[in-house]
């Protein structure tokens, strides 16, 4: 026994100790009472991943800068063609300077403008298919897996185009139509969605018998409204997940279908043909800035949300609450 | 009274859990007599499988055993550290099974495999004489035709068959001492019948000391020599399974078996325990049943009471004992249950 | 015994579900069923794993589609295709309460709008102050403190969240619960508790109830009437304590002999019958669903039924 | 039996995918932009002399005399000739001489992706949250996160700067298979890891592990008889489609390497158009898909027992 039990004992008479002590149902009732809210937990889980957290800083003041440069005093036009003073010729290859921050490229166009120009329209695509995907793969995955009648049909089609390869679907369609910002984007929704309708037909399978479900329908729910209130808010972390990795992944298709030559006309600036253009001139390293410096704004904005996708699946299980 | 063949006392557990410590076992002691069945009941989260998980070092990797001791053969077993050593218990001397049969296979062997595996590494058997041996226990254990069952697979088993060869498993090590954590939890009552005969059967043949975890106090009753009835990670009673069910002393304990439907009386209400078990991430003070005990004493908010000896084998760990507390009656199932011992006692 | 008198509420006539499988064939889960429910009893309804039992409860509350046979209730046939009035009444007078409180509660809702669901559904309620005090009274009446209502399901114990579930199905004002398991996975502390409230429910507001369970201790204390199922056939059907005394099908007495009785010195004497199905013979003489004493029914062919009359005679 | 039934019933629903697949990409190709039947004469041809190369060449057909015409060819095994590449060639004869070049650099690079990638997978699982799964982790990161252009591209800039290691394929020097072997196998190796790591920590976590141990098993003989080999059965299903994709070209390497095989083909015929052989190797990537799966469910059944029994589970 410890010196403050004994102290607290002998505070209280003995005799008294051993009399009947009041018994308070509404206080039994009371402790299991534990304060937990779901999105709340979510996000602190969220908020502990330190190396998320610097990417959602770094991505959040990336995407505000790319959006302002334009109005920035002493930006340039991403597409216009600098000449030398002196010589009146095209200002090719100039290396990066107080005036020409990242260089210019070989016909002397600035690279800083042309990377803040190229950050703008790759993002602009990846969220554009991102939504798309998403808006629809949801709506497809939801018929998939909750009208059962559909799901043998459509699980067979699903097969048949899930057996090829996406890049040659892609490659497929990039080629048939011709380069353009409208191509890029109908091509990478064409394939996108469909892993989203799969994964949200999965989920709708698993979630769809459980007993709440059932408790709903017993009680006469429409199903509408259990879509809505029973099926998508469980969904709406996966959702959450599934842009912020869809975004590097439309990104890298983007250089992709650009490197094999079927990417946006080249006076549309975008990471991909950034990359590609640094690439033609690996060989003299005096260069190479042209492919580091678009390079390296790409991967930190693909790493940044593969790594933030991540965390925030990891934070939207409640196996990792507390 | 003879020698427990193991014998734990103050064991306490900790985890730790996301930065906070959790006491799952607060210093629970036990005996363990050799060829005896000792029943420990509880609820989930009273520790009850956590407790026996220490005697095999079998504890998540965030938990470890606090302080006390678990003496068998000579050895502590709360000392024990590196695998190295424990891999000399496991199995060998102390086996468990657990409570889903569904699950506790790995799907992708066969059966026989599974068992001759712990043939080759407990006796040392090999090749044909180990494969004869696997047979031979699948055919104790009650499987039928086992030398074909030898070659199946685990989803070629029902449950009830599954948990047969679990018990195999667990046969095939030799153990001195088998600890059952609800092992017909998942089953059905007809099966759970015939699970619970082979065991008996078995500790019969093979003289085994059994721990047999269970929240059923039927099985309880079919099952024990002696029944330890735990709450809130500890043991608050301890004694012979006819001293627990017809003298039982903590008012824990009777609450349990009051709340009983099969002691009710139809058409009245049930005794029924209010609230919550404790957290146990928070300290606990005094008698943890006290806040949900309608007969609970101050001092039960206080201090933690001791254990007092009802006979020699029986003890509680209330204040309801002691001298100085008031005389408290039992609910009535409980009276009704004493008399019934008292009448045949004569 | 007379049963006659007594107002019947639920038909259940030759019931029969199929799913359809992985196979060509479909699974056969329930043949043949048919019993009463009369008003103002607890029906206890009690098999293995597997055998039914819940597949039963599903089809009359129309979550099971019906093969063949029918379902009334109060007279009116509920099963197959029926009018809209219809099924708006049959949904808010019979209810279900649900086996595993971790995952009958939408986790995402807060309890308020779980316990109202049926409300909105129904548009039973004036304002949205009097769908309030409905939730308040329907927490109140299973026990719990209505400011419970704005917290979300995790916060809840086992025992609280089956309550919750309780009330969700009181606040429709049904006369008729089916009980799916609703304590056995309960901690034992807890299962008298959620016991006792389904009694006092009962007496209340004369509720009729389908007790659907494993376990045959729980429903002889809670039952009236019992019947047992054994792989989607009911073999044996009689009051609860006709059923304890004179226990007739094999399948029966092989369950009652396993329950485990709390009581050391009953169970280490006790003898475990064994049921095997090929102790019946069904080759020439098929088995008949037959009333063999006023409210006793057995399934057995001709020759099982004098056995069993004999017995009964002894 | 059982097995035999499986596969067959499997082989019967490729052979119908198959079937449907090249269809629809037969189809699709007549949407194709003329020009690329034209080598670099298209804009100086009359619209007559249009039509009559056009109409030789059969695509003025209707759609499905062209569809019967195509799959009587293909069954004898003509895959059409090259316009643009190499013209008047057949693809076949084009195809056999670069196949050697990628199954060769196909089976070096799966084989260094299989011993590396499972290696980090298991050290990953065994080792959950320290040093090494974390500097593994972040490799899975950069390789899934950034596009395989940028990295492969800096490999090859710094890395044969660094190693003297020369910067373009050349068939009779060994130390330039080196680098492209081993860039190829950067994708695989990550994608090994990441899975062998999340299916070891699944298999960890299940109760069969606890009887294991239980029965006195050291943890590297849980890990080797248990862990590993169920942990690499759902893995088994992939093995197939990714050998078949690596031994078939890596379009990006091929190409940057100078590599003269069937990946760096697909990027040439696009770049000059030659739409018979786009056509040729579309048809052929996607079939391997299609034998690939078929391929990867059957050595699936026939590690795990529980397969056969069911019908396949569709879209997993």
């Amino acid at each position: 026994m410890t010196a403050k039990e004994e102290k607290t004992i002998s505070a209280i008479e003995e005799q008294e100790l051993f009399t009947f002590a009041e018994f308070d149902e509404e206080a039994s009732e009371r402790t299991g009472y534990s304060n937990y809210s779901y999105w709340g937990s979510t996000i602190r889980v969220f908020l502990k991943n330190k190396s998320a957290v610097t990417c959602l800083i770094i991505m959040i003041s990336l995407l505000a800068f790319t959006f302002i440069q334009p109005y920035l005093p002493n930006q340039k036009n991403p597409i216009t063609v600098h000449l030398d003073p002196n010589t009146g010729r095209q200002l090719m290859n100039h290396p990066p300077s107080k005036e020409y921050w990242f260089g210019t490229n070989s016909i002397g166009q600035d690279l800083w403008a042309r990377i803040w120009s190229g950050t703008r329209t790759s993002l602009l695509i990846a969220i554009i298919v991102g939504v798309w995907e998403v808006a629809f793969g949801i709506a497809f995955g939801a018929l998939w897996g909750y009208v059962r009648q559909l799901d043998a049909l459509i699980t067979e089609i699903y097969n048949v185009i899930h057996n090829i390869p996406t890049t040659i679907i892609m490659m497929l369609l990039a080629y048939i139509m011709r380069p353009s910002f409208k191509t890029m984007i109908l091509v990478m929704c064409a394939t996108g969605w469909l892993g989203m309708a799969r994964f949200v037909r999965n989920q709708i399978i698993i979630i769809r018998d459980r007993e709440y479900n059932l408790a709903s329908r017993c009680l006469g729910t429409p199903t509408s409204r259990i879509i809505m209130k029973n099926l998508l808010p469980y969904l709406v972390s996966v959702i959450v997940m599934r842009i912020a990795l869809s975004i590097p992944g439309t990104i890298g298709w983007e250089v992709f279908l650009t490197y094999i030559g079927l990417g946006l006309p080249i006076d549309t600036p975008s990471l991909g043909n950034l990359v590609n253009e640094g690439r033609r001139l690996i060989m003299s390293p005096s260069l190479r800035y042209q492919l580091i410096f678009p390079s390296a704004v790409l991967s930190l904005i693909t790493v940044s949300f593969y790594i933030m996708g991540n965390a925030f699946s990891d934070a939207a299980d409640p196996r990792n609450h507390w | 009274m003879s020698e427990p063949i193991l014998s734990a006392r103050d064991v306490v557990v900790k985890f730790s859990l996301r930065g906070q410590i959790l006491t799952a076992i607060r210093g629970a002691s036990l005996d363990l007599y050799e060829g005896k069945t000792l029943a420990i009941v509880g609820e989930s989260g009273s520790g009850k499988s956590v407790f026996t998980k220490t005697f095999l070092g079998m504890l998540d990797a965030n938990g470890w055993v606090d302080s006390g001791s678990i003496m068998f053969e000579g050895m502590d077993l709360a000392k024990l550290k590196t695998e190295r050593e424990w891999l000399k218990i496991r199995g060998k001397k102390i086996a468990m099974i657990f409570q889903d049969p569904m699950t506790a296979l790995n799907p992708l062997r066969t059966v026989g495999m599974q068992i001759q595996e712990v043939l080759e590494l407990h006796q040392g058997l090999k090749g044909e004489e180990a494969k004869a041996r696997t047979i031979e226990i699948l055919g104790q254990v009650g499987i039928s035709d086992p030398a074909m069952r030898y070659h199946q697979y685990p989803h070629e088993f029902s449950g009830g068959m599954r948990q047969r060869v679990v018990i195999a498993i667990a046969v095939a090590c030799n153990p001195r001492i088998l600890i059952c954590d609800e092992p017909t939890t998942a089953l059905d009552v007809t099966i759970q019948a015939q699970i619970l005969e082979l065991i008996r059967g078995l500790q019969k043949k093979l003289g085994l000391t059994i721990i047999y975890i269970t929240h059923d106090l039927g099985v309880v009753a079919n099952v024990a020599d002696d029944v330890a009835v735990m709450y809130a990670g500890d043991i608050i009673e301890y004694g012979t399974a006819e001293e627990i069910f017809y003298n039982a002393q903590h008012p824990y304990t009777w609450a349990l078996l009051s709340s009983l439907p099969q002691l009710g009386i139809k058409g009245q209400p049930l005794y029924s325990i209010r609230g919550t078990p404790p957290n146990l991430f928070n300290e606990i003070k005094g008698d943890a049943f006290a806040p949900r005990n309608p007969r609970a004493l101050k001092i039960d908010f206080v201090k933690r009471p001791p254990y007092f000896q009802v006979s020699p084998t029986h003890y509680a760990r209330t204040w309801l004992l002691d001298p100085r507390a008031p005389k408290v009656e039992p609910p009535a199932t409980i009276k009704a249950m004493r008399a019934k011992y008292a009448r045949d006692a004569i | 015994m007379i049963a006659d008198t007594r107002e019947v509420l639920v038909e259940v006539k030759n019931l029969r579900v199929e799913f359809k499988g992985k196979g060509k064939k479909p699974f056969v889960a329930v043949k043949n069923v048919t019993f009463d429910i009369y008003k103002g009893e607890t029906f206890g309804l009690v098999g293995e794993t597997g055998s039914g039992k819940t597949t039963i409860g599903r089809a009359i509350i129309r979550i099971n589609p019906v093969a063949e046979g029918e379902i009334r209730f109060k007279g009116q046939r509920i099963s197959g295709i029926i009018p809209k009035e219809l099924d708006r009444e049959v949904t808010r007078k019979i209810q279900m309460i649900f086996q595993d409180p971790m995952a009958s509660l939408n986790e995402r809702a807060k309890v308020d709008y779980i316990v109202s669901e049926g409300l909105y559904n129904t548009r039973n309620y004036k304002d949205e102050k009097d769908r309030q005090a409905k939730v308040e009274k329907a927490l109140l009446e299973v026990g719990l403190l209505p400011e419970f209502a704005s917290r979300f399901p995790h916060e809840f114990s086992g025992g609280q969240r089956q309550r919750i579930g309780i009330a969700r199905a009181l606040i429709m004002e049904p006369e008729f619960i089916i009980c799916d398991e609703p304590i056995s996975s309960l901690d034992v502390s807890i299962r008298a508790q959620v016991l006792n409230l389904m009694s006092s429910l009962q007496k209340e507001k004369s509720l009729t109830y389908m007790f659907i369970s494993h376990d045959l201790s729980v429903v002889r204390f809670i039952a009236d009437r019992i019947a047992v199922i054994h792989k989607g056939e009911i073999v044996e059907l009689a009051e609860t304590e006709e059923l304890f005394r004179n226990p007739l099908h094999p399948y029966t007495r092989a369950l009652l002999s396993a329950i485990p009785v709390p009581d050391p010195r009953v169970e280490r004497e006790k003898k475990v019958l064994v049921y095997d199905p090929r102790v019946h013979d069904y080759s020439v003489h098929k088995p008949k669903w037959t009333e063999i004493r006023p409210g006793h029914f057995v399934l057995g062919n001709e020759a099982e039924l004098s056995q069993y009359e004999k017995l009964l005679a002894s | 039996m059982n097995m035999i039934r499986y596969t067959l019933r499997r082989l019967w629903q490729s052979t119908v995918t198959v079937f449907i697949v090249l269809t629809a990409v037969f189809l699709l190709m007549r949407l194709l932009p003329v020009e690329g039947y034209f080598k670099d004469a298209y804009d100086k041809m009359q619209p007559e002399q249009r039509e009559n190369i056009l109409r030789s060449l059969g695509l003025l057909d209707p759609w499905y005399i062209q569809l019967k015409n195509f799959y009587a060819k293909l069954f004898r095994g003509d895959l059409g000739q090259s316009i643009v590449y190499r013209p008047k060639v057949p693809i076949s004869e084009i195809l056999s001489a670069k196949i050697p070049y990628s199954v060769k650099f196909g089976l070096t690079a799966m084989a260094l992706s299989l011993a590396l990638g499972l290696a980090m997978g298991v050290i990953q699982a065994r080792e959950k949250g320290k040093f090494w799964d974390k500097i593994f982790t972040a490799y899975i990161v950069f390789i899934n996160a950034v596009p395989a252009a940028v990295y492969l591209i800096f490999t090859q800039l710094y890395v044969t700067s660094v190693t003297k290691l020369p910067i373009l394929f050349d068939r009779t020097k060994p130390s330039s298979w080196i680098l492209p072997a081993v860039s190829m196998s950067f994708g695989g190796i990550a994608g090994y890891a990441m899975w062998m790591r999340r299916y070891m920590v699944d298999e960890l976590n299940k109760d069969y592990i606890k009887l294991a141990r239980a029965k006195g098993m050291s943890s590297t003989a849980i890990m080797v008889k248990h862990v590993m080999r169920n942990a690499f059965v759902p893995m088994a299903q992939y093995l197939p489609t990714s050998v078949l994709a690596t031994i078939s070209g890596s379009i990006y390497i091929e190409s940057l390497y100078s590599i003269p095989g069937m990946g760096g083909l697909l990027v040439d015929a696009i770049s000059i158009q030659d739409n018979t052989l786009v056509q040729a190797l579309v048809l052929i990537f996607s079939s391997l898909g299609i034998i690939g799966l078929f391929l990867g469910d059957v050595l699936m059944a026939l590690f795990d027992p529980r397969i056969k029994l069911e019908k396949r589970g569709g879209a997993r």
